[in-house]
């Protein structure tokens, strides 16, 4: 689960990384009266969760109250990247003297912890990672030993500091570790980590995901779940499916995500276009399987649904009820293509052709039909 | 023959008594797997299935003889069963549970590696030898059948498929495992890959892939370095997936420009691996490559 | 630093222990509503920072709210072991079916935490532990590996619990031991912890010891300090100095826990008594011996003081300023023997000298000098 | 000869530019010992008392060969010194520094232990080798003198005193070291006895202990089981002290019966330990041992 940059933020502050006077506003009001108390130029920063918002518009400079109420007016509200911007992080306009880069995050391959750093902050690290790498620190952590304080001294060592900003720094990186471990977060970043005039460290922007198979443990973000997805994304959530928006026309519903993508993949290969990648897990229930097809025929786009179940632990009978309640509560017609095979492939095909539905049961065969009723 | 497991597999089911766990076991028994205790705290004394229910992995190794776990326990408690079967002296644990906080899942896997114990999964449907008909997971037992072709994926259902189809060819399985759909997980390609090497039964071996991460990056790199010996047959689902959740600007630090299905299928016909546009062309290559 | 029953008790509740249902009291009118309120027999406990308070007639049972008030009006305000009591805890009388004995504490030699546990609760645990040591499983905790929830199941498995007590008793020490980690304690235990007619465990008692070493790290506690102890010993740990009070005549003011004792050993080997311990650790300035001094002289029994330095760290003109001015201070006039050697030691003799203070070399020269000047 | 520190021992300071740490360099400089670095991080660069300060104790091992550590940092960041010296390969580390949590104490004893590093302390007055000109502490120089009595002790000044009168007669020290006035240690007496054992300079060794713990009474069994060669004479201070705090019903649990100078007096008779009745009784009885 991502947050929001004045979550990330306020755990940072907690964490004793400084950060830039700010604060959050949700109407232009607020906004100048913000912007007036920080009392010097600010910069106005859309609370979303997506990347890229620098470059989509989603973070502008005023130079005084009265603009700052101007620039909110236009963002308020506005569409970001698909999201709508609900609130803004009125922030001071940092005097930066220098950008940083530090962060912790999962090192899939190591299968540890990793914690990253580097002289070369800003929006163009990844091309630093490329072309020069030596240019960013990075130290894997042994699960069983841990990081200490002097992980991070040996790492902004490395990175060319001393004297005061040899502390200043390692402590941030410290607290970062500290925050990953606490909030079982999968990244905590700050990009840039900037050095302002006075030579003090401050975290400009911040970065927190939270790794969703550990929110159990973190009971105070559970309300707030599923904010970073689009409505139809946060609804399938909501009933534990996976599920993301593509712009085809073809709606899949498919149990288990390799033979989902597997199945958009061969949809493409076929001359059609996935609507959506939608995993409905292992051993679902027609209730969710209801639920999952509702989602697809609540598209617009979507001109055909294809249903690609293969049943382990999942029951094909318990699929086909699931399809034949979803078209019967939603009204929807739109022509339905199923393949099923696997546990209680009888019974699932029986209930599915008694509806007039034809069931195949060669994926590939499925496929083709369905690429040739979007074609018409 | 085959890896990992085999006819001395003695396999205890941590959670047996949940849903799940109860319903696996009867059909790895069904498919001849032994399976000889199962735990469950404050269960300990009663029976399932015909098989001895304990409160601790340590008695069912020192009274069963257990030397391979399998577990269904729900995801808040995993780390503790996995670490349970660990300290009991368990060497291979299959993972079956999904959604286990990645931070316990890199603990785990690091004190594993510290007992020279093998930890299958998380997120795996397990791991299944028909040749010694042992299963130790949840895959559907008709799909698979006895064989020489070993079978690496990081996906659950799209495996059966691919299993299904080599058996529909008459190749059948050596030994088939999935890595786990989690990010970390106990075992990845290179690994598995150096396994099926020294085992005989294995003629071939095919990797199923999917986007995210650099692990099928990794499989090609090796076996270009090593030359490997058996021809390898690589499919990557994800063409038209949409990028996975973006790690901020670390996750392109630490990987590089990796993790596309585009990078992975470059990478393994870089390094001489057959790629399968579909997952239905892995029977037709593996085919053409063991003919004669 | 100990905490209070109720404290130990909050904190157990926090990590899930079920404790007795009960209310902490100032005023025997308080005690009788919290009788009321929890509307059965109870059992009123003095809040004191000492052990052994039950056999001291700290515990006393209620069987009305009549009683509790009148039972509370002698309690509080009382002398227990030396410690007035302040406050008690009105707790539900609990029903008890059987009592076991939990913990977790340091093992010195073994270097590591240990957890304990018995199915023989109760006052006489240390018996048991003498006399049938099998009854008491024990397991120490690997500091690398750390304690997991199924070691406390081995540990209760041992102790021959299945079923639901199993799961019930593990979890208690599991949170025992996270308690421990958590706040640093040097103790966490419960004894008796006791299982009810209803078959749940409860935590009938509850201490923990947090390691004054880390007390840094749980400001919580700060204001809090030094409760424990009685006004002399409290008041020289507010200075930093080590301090018990003993029941002889000879104060004694030394630099190194060791020496000092040693030093009360001597005195006793020569037939005198010491009045205390006090420890002015490592390079203590003038100001510091000063309060030292002050504390031996304010104490109406202290019939000589015996001052022994060996100077290292420690400057023996910093101990001769510090005596001058405690007595310059106090005005209060006693026999005052010091033994001096070591760092600055000339100038210190010099000092105290010129002031009319004689200055011993040798430690049993002035120990034997102190015990004669004592017995007249 | 001698034990841990020898004419090979090269010193880092951790903590140099400390109040502390910078007057104990001066010291131990006058002394002989071979101090050829310090750090402090961000201090690197500087130079204190003509040594080269530098920010990290990977620098001072790279740089100057450095294979000893002292530390002088506060409690509150002992840890991270311990960790940061084990981490940079150093192989003895002498932690001056008093008031750390016995938490963080018991971790950085168990990770020497996995690194094979020795941790003298905490809050310890040090080791001294008055034969290589060697000192590793805070002790007063001049209380010690080229000799074959080797001390442990749990104490500080009073190990001076005991010193001081083994230098008048002239028997002077192989070794002296203070085990540290902290519960937890990294060394015990046991430990330190095996190693005065092996070294052909101590012909003798005083232990002085004192009431808590149980380290006295395991020294005691130790002298017997293995009929100790030397002659080991012993002196437990707090005969008259107050009972320390009580660790609940735990701390009588683990320990038993023991921990008062009285248990540990008669353990060591019971060994054949000679036990002094006052500190400067340790002299008198050393010369009876040794005489001839």
């Amino acid at each position: 689960m991502k947050l929001f940059e004045f979550e990330a933020k306020n755990i940072f502050q907690k964490y004793g990384i400084p950060t830039p006077k700010g604060k959050v506003v949700t109407t232009p009001k607020d906004a100048e009266s913000a912007a007036k108390e920080i009392g010097k130029p600010v910069v106005l920063k859309s609370q979303i969760l997506v990347a890229g918002r620098g470059k989509a518009g989603g973070i502008k400079p005023a130079s005084n109250p009265e603009e700052a109420y101007q620039i909110a007016s236009k963002m308020l509200g506005s569409l970001i990247k698909g999201l709508r911007v609900e609130s803004l992080l009125v922030e001071e306009k940092l005097d930066i003297v220098d950008e940083y880069y530090a962060s912790v995050t999962v090192d899939r391959s190591a299968r540890s912890y990793v914690v990253l750093a580097s002289t070369e902050g800003g929006v163009d690290i990844e091309e630093v990672a490329e072309k020069s790498p030596e240019k960013i620190v990075r130290l894997n952590v042994d699960p069983l030993y841990g990081f200490a304080e002097f992980h991070a001294r040996k790492i902004v060592k490395k990175l060319g500091f001393g004297g005061k900003d040899l502390r200043t720094f390692s402590n941030i990186i410290y607290s970062l570790y500290k925050i990953t471990m606490d909030y079982d977060a999968e990244l905590v970043e700050s990009n840039p980590l900037v050095k302002i005039s006075d030579g003090s460290f401050v975290a400009a922007d911040a970065r927190i995901i939270i790794n969703d198979d550990a929110l159990f443990r973190h009971k105070e973000f559970s309300e707030r779940a599923f904010l970073e997805y689009g409505e139809r994304e946060a609804e399938a959530r909501r009933h534990g499916l996976s599920y993301v928006d593509l712009t085809g026309n073809i709606g899949c519903l498919v149990n288990g995500a390799g033979l989902a993508m597997a199945t958009m993949d061969l949809i493409k290969t076929f001359g059609g276009e996935p609507a959506n990648f939608l995993d409905i897990g292992g051993g679902a229930r027609a209730e969710i399987i209801k639920e999952g097809v509702k989602i697809l025929l609540s598209k617009p786009d979507v001109k055909v649904v294809l249903v690609n179940i293969l049943g382990g632990i999942t029951r094909c009978d318990e699929v086909a009820r699931g399809i034949l309640e979803a078209l019967r509560e939603t009204g929807v017609k739109r022509p339905l293509i199923v393949r099923l095979v696997g546990t209680r492939e009888e019974e699932g095909r029986k209930i599915l052709e008694d509806a007039g539905i034809n069931v195949f049961k060669d994926v590939e065969e499925a496929v083709r039909e369905a690429v040739k009723t979007v074609r018409g | 023959m085959g890896i990992i497991v085999g006819k001395d597999t003695r396999v205890v089911v941590q959670g047996i008594t949940g849903r799940e766990g109860s319903f696996h076991t009867e059909l790895m028994l069904k498919y001849g797997t032994k399976i000889v205790a199962g735990t469950s705290p404050a269960k300990g004394g009663t029976t399932i299935q015909g098989i001895p229910v304990y409160d601790t992995v340590e008695e069912a190794v020192q009274k069963e003889k257990a030397n391979t776990s399998i577990i269904f326990v729900p995801a808040a408690f995993a780390k503790d069963a996995i670490l349970e079967a660990l300290d009991a002296g368990i060497k291979t644990i299959v993972v079956i549970t999904e959604g286990i906080p990645v931070k316990d899942t890199i603990e785990c896997i690091a004190k594993a590696k510290m007992e020279n114990a093998t930890i299958i999964g998380p997120n795996t449907p397990g791991i299944i030898n028909p040749n010694e008909k042992v299963k130790v997971g949840i895959m559907p037992n008709h799909m698979f059948s006895l064989g020489i072709i070993g079978i690496a994926s990081r996906s659950g259902t799209l495996t059966y498929e691919v299993a299904w189809e080599i058996s529909k060819i008459g190749f059948g399985q050596s030994t088939c495992l999935g890595l786990g759909g989690d990010p970390v997980t106990g075992l990845n390609f290179v690994e598995v890959l150096e396994m099926f090497k020294d085992d005989k039964e294995t003629r071939a071996v095919v990797l199923i892939g999917e986007i995210g991460g650099n692990a099928e990056e990794l499989a090609a790199k090796y076996v270009e370095e090593v030359k490997y010996p058996k021809p390898v047959v690589a499919y990557v689902a994800g063409r038209t997936a949409p990028p996975g959740k973006r790690m901020g600007h670390a996750g392109a630090i630490i990987m590089g420009r990796v993790g596309t299905a585009q990078t992975k299928i470059e990478a393994f016909k870089a390094a001489g691996v057959s790629v399968a546009e579909t997952p239905f062309d892995i029977a037709k290559i593996l085919k053409e490559k063991l003919k004669g």
